[in-house]
């Protein structure tokens, strides 16, 4: 069950290149492949615990202000990964500044939790959480690699081809743009020919 | 009337049950997050002075810089670091960059920056020669060449920028008739990033030596 | 003490606003009737205008002060027609279903082209460079302008470039009549099958050099069919849907195939046991030499010939004929004249 | 004389140089959902610019009357976003019942707005520093940073609506189809604003 699940969340119903959520990060941090993986598995926190927390709450807030509650349980998921983050991990901090806050505002765990968990039950959000993040990550390392080699020439922060001269534009905002619809364009060439297929 | 009241409970609720849940952490985090941020500033002191030397800190008393440290060997100043912000090409860079009495500079370390990756991040790019296939590459520890070119250039007169080539790429004696022109090179793509660096340290740099060697003079 | 300020902080802020969303949700109450909600949720919320009203919103507003008739939505059809209906609580006369229809089926096969035309996908942008590349200026272009303006993904051009009509998901909304430059999509009642497939008003036989399937108005249709059913306005027959005519004979007698039948096959007419073979229905039957027999025995109906009309179902006054068989073939019990479309 | 300079630095700043959506990837979420008519690409964008400048004016008074003084400014995150849901929906519903003709037109997107990356981020950007000035945001700089953003967004939106509505004539590849299209020419339109880049006006930056 849990592999149909996780084949769902990356493929089927990824997140970034399918559902068109949480584009702002992906593009912002893609730029190297730690970043990206650091941004991932933060998101994909959050993610978890907001959706645990919501799956619990749901039936209890009012319709009024179901908006606003929601987001601040995410708020303050990402709060405590930041104080986390900076107390433990300062290098992680010093490259994703800026980008941890906007997580609460990723539109995947709004997405998420209005769509999904605020409509099952604990367990199946859980999974959910899990699967969606984990969507997210893979999809981020695919557009950081992609874009970390053609814009700096490097993975992991290592020089790739010695006398390669990197184009750094696709490290800059029109990469990130390019990077994503050629992603996406593959993704949907090979949707099409499975459908052909099938 | 009831449901206002159970909107707003709810709203208060959460809120404070959140507001609890960060507090926590943050008092459990906090000495942690100053210890690091000591950590960082010590040890970005100790870059910028030679190794083995003993670096006391001292409190600007009101005048300019309000926090520097001076370095002596065996007794004998060597010189002041200090920390400076440059305005960049997308905000403020702060290095840290320290200078004999005299003015030229001993060493210098860059702290905090948000310029644009690929471009003006390369302040920082320490020129490896690992590859990806090759990950160990040379152990020993290679300082990040743009800000290793300013050492020896004088703080007291204007720095020019070359942008003929990167430094890191130059031999010795490009380099060091780079230094008698006391010019350094621009990161290719990023001159607003480079300016950024020399025109603060033409600025401020020069006004902190020269009050430091005023207040040393009068010791 | 460090703990108590944020949470003391938070819980003002969060009571600040929840008292402040409270009290204005109370005091800014609009009045918005609950019936126009219940109404915008049964609409299919396309928004394609067909009610005359602008969108599903506008609809359902006038639906609810009772300014529009239940049944308004076309596209809806009876399910939204009854739905509306029951929260008005007025009773919903079902309006006929409509469907839209493509006068034309000239395509790469039938129809002459003067220029090859390698533009922008659209039939307005075709007609700006010399009225489109067909010999025919009345015909489809085949750019699927339709096509994109319909919001039910019920037309589409087909590997001949014509545009075409899928009467199951066509739900009559118009919005591809108003979107083809060229006018030649109309809305007939779902209950006709047959419908006229040219547009061109070009006098006589000229339309045979450039098109195998045009209407040379050559009136034989008109003859095929009771009188007033079929008019010629400007060279081209146009049906009258409102009388009660099925049109089959028409489409038989056509002789350049201009007809469209929706129906993949029609009915045969047979005769069984019970004719005694008076011969009225051979006087009626429009194809002549389909019911063959002598006076007095029982008529045999040439399976072929036969195009399954049904005018010779009343003239037997014995109730001797039948319809059998037939594919997509739809008998609507009230409309006797209708039975076999 | 000196202030004026910097509200325009900012001003031009935050819609050209470093535009919200072309240059920092913030709002794409409804900035590639709506931009697909021009009609409903203008409404958003003016729900934006509307939303930001009073989100900017709400967030810098909390900030600078309640966090600073207690010292509880890691408590920023959650507070904005409470005030950012909430001031939607209390702007909801005042534009319900004082401005109908305006609610028609903008409320459909005052729900989304809400979950906006960009405005988050602009609420964020004004507690830091000017970068112009050194100094952090006076009250005007903030509010003026909020509507030159809002307007950037809307810029960009209105830019993109109109190129996408041509695409729709366009026959383009069956696999580049919609979305990436989409991507492809904001990714465009990126490297065009790439060109303000340097442009800076009055002194070199670091003139002061």
């Amino acid at each position: 069950m849990l592999k149909e699940e996780v084949k769902r969340g990356v493929i089927t119903e990824n997140p970034i290149l399918i559902l068109a959520l949480g584009l702002c990060p992906s593009l912002a941090v893609s730029t190297s492949v730690t970043n990206g993986l650091g941004m991932g598995l933060a998101t994909m926190f959050v993610l978890v615990c907001s959706n645990i927390i919501i799956s619990i709450i749901k039936g209890w807030v009012p319709d009024k202000v179901r908006i606003p509650c929601f987001i601040m349980v995410s708020a303050a998921f990402v709060s405590i990964l930041h104080l986390f983050i900076k107390a433990y991990m300062p290098l992680l901090d010093q490259r994703l500044g800026i980008f941890i806050p906007l997580i609460t505002v990723n539109c995947i765990i709004l997405g998420r939790a209005e769509a999904f968990a605020s409509k099952n039950s604990l367990s199946r959000s859980f999974t959910d959480g899990i699967v969606m993040g984990l969507g997210f990550t893979v999809s981020l390392l695919i557009l950081s690699a992609i874009r970390e080699f053609l814009g700096s020439n490097k993975l992991f922060d290592l020089m790739v081809i010695p006398k390669f001269q990197p184009l750094t534009a696709f490290a800059l905002a029109p990469g990130g743009f390019f990077t994503i619809a050629f992603v996406m364009g593959v993704v949907s060439f090979l949707r099409s020919r499975k459908e052909a297929r099938a | 009337m009831g449901e206002i009241i159970k909107l707003t409970a709810a709203l208060v609720v959460i809120s404070m049950v959140i507001g609890l849940a960060v507090a926590v952490t943050n008092n459990k985090t906090k000495d942690r997050i100053k210890e690091q941020q000591l950590h960082i500033q010590q040890s970005a002191v100790e870059a910028v002075f030679p190794s083995g030397v003993a670096i006391s800190e001292h409190e600007g008393d009101g005048g300019l810089p309000y926090k520097y440290w001076s370095a002596s060997d065996n007794g004998e100043l060597i010189g002041y670091a200090f920390k400076i912000t440059g305005q960049g090409y997308a905000g403020d860079i702060l290095f840290m960059i320290s200078a004999d009495t005299a003015g030229k500079i001993l060493g210098m370390t860059v702290l905090e920056h948000n310029e644009t990756p690929g471009l003006g991040s390369r302040v920082t790019e320490v020129a490896s020669n690992k590859y990806i296939w090759y990950p160990v590459g040379s152990s020993e520890k290679v300082k990040p060449w743009f800000t290793e070119q300013f050492e020896g250039l004088s703080c007291f007169k204007p720095i020019g920028i070359d942008k003929s080539g990167e430094w890191h790429k130059f031999d010795a004696q490009r380099r060091a008739q780079l230094q008698s022109r006391n010019t350094v090179t621009a990161i290719t793509g990023s001159t607003i990033t480079t300016a950024a660096f020399t025109k603060s340290i033409e600025r401020k740099a020069a006004v902190y030596v020269a009050s430091l060697k005023e207040k040393y003079l009068e010791k | 003490m460090e703990i108590l300020i944020p949470i003391l902080v938070l819980g003002l802020v969060g009571l600040f606003f929840g008292l402040g969303l409270g009290i204005a949700s109370k005091k800014l109450h609009v009045f918005v009737d609950p019936k126009i909600s219940r109404i915008q949720e049964t609409l299919p919320g396309a928004n394609c205008g067909a009610c005359g009203f602008p969108g599903c919103g506008g609809f359902a507003k006038a639906a609810a002060e009772g300014k529009a008739a239940a049944n308004a939505c076309t596209p809806g059809g009876e399910k939204i027609a009854h739905a509306v209906a029951d929260i008005m609580g007025v009773s919903a006369s079902v309006s006929d279903p409509l469907m839209a229809v493509v006068h034309c089926k000239g395509g790469q096969k039938e129809a002459l082209e003067r220029s090859i035309y390698d533009g922008i996908k659209d039939c307005h942008a075709a007609i700006l460079i010399g009225n489109g590349s067909k010999v025919c200026l009345d015909g489809c272009l085949g750019l699927g302008s339709c096509v994109k303006a319909c919001l039910f993904d019920a037309l589409s051009v087909n590997e001949n470039d014509v545009a075409v009509v899928n009467p199951e998901k066509c739900s009559g909304c118009g919005k591809c009549v108003t979107a083809c430059p060229r006018n030649i999509i109309s809305i007939i009642p779902q209950v006709h099958k047959i419908f006229l497939a040219c547009s061109n008003h070009d006098k006589g036989a000229k339309i045979k050099k450039y098109c195998s399937v045009g209407c040379t108005a050559c009136t034989l249709c008109i003859k095929a069919t009771p009188s007033g059913t079929i008019t010629i306005e400007k060279n081209l027959p146009v049906l009258d849907y409102s009388k009660d005519e099925n049109f089959i004979t028409a489409n038989a007698k056509c002789p350049s195939k201009c007809f469209v039948d929706l129906v993949k096959a029609r009915p045969r007419a047979n005769i069984d046991t019970k004719c005694v073979g008076c011969g009225e229905c051979v006087k009626l039957c429009p194809i002549a030499g389909t019911i063959k027999g002598e006076q007095d025995k029982r008529h045999v109906i040439d399976k072929d010939k036969c195009i399954g009309c049904g005018i010779c179902l009343n003239a037997c006054s014995k109730r001797a004929i039948a319809l059998w068989g037939g594919l997509g073939y739809e008998s609507v019990e009230n409309n006797s004249r209708l039975r076999n479309t | 004389m000196n202030s004026f300079m910097s509200i325009v630095q900012i001003a031009l700043a935050a819609v050209l140089i470093q535009n919200f959506v072309l240059a920092r990837f913030l709002g794409l979420c409804p900035f590639f959902g709506v931009s697909k008519k021009l009609s409903s690409a203008t409404g958003m964008g003016m729900a934006v610019v509307f939303v930001m400048t009073i989100a900017s004016m709400f967030t810098w008074v909390v900030e600078r009357y309640i966090l600073v003084p207690f010292d509880i400014r890691y408590l920023e995150i959650i507070v904005f976003i409470l005030i950012i849901a909430s001031l939607v929906q209390l702007l909801e519903l005042i534009m319900r019942k004082f401005t109908p003709s305006l609610y028609e037109s903008l409320g459909i997107y005052l729900p989304l707005i809400s979950t906006n990356c960009a405005l988050f981020a602009v609420v964020i950007i004004n507690t830091g520093t000017n970068q112009f000035t050194g100094r952090p945001f006076t009250f005007i700089e903030s509010t003026i940073n909020g509507t030159a953003s809002g307007i950037g967004f809307l810029i960009a939106l209105v830019l993109m609506a109109g190129i996408r509505e041509k695409l729709e004539l366009a026959d383009v590849p069956k696999t580049l189809d919609g979305l990436p299209i989409a991507f492809i020419s904001a990714g465009l339109m990126a490297l065009a604003f790439l060109g303000f880049s340097g442009l800076s006006f009055f002194a070199a930056s670091g003139g002061q």
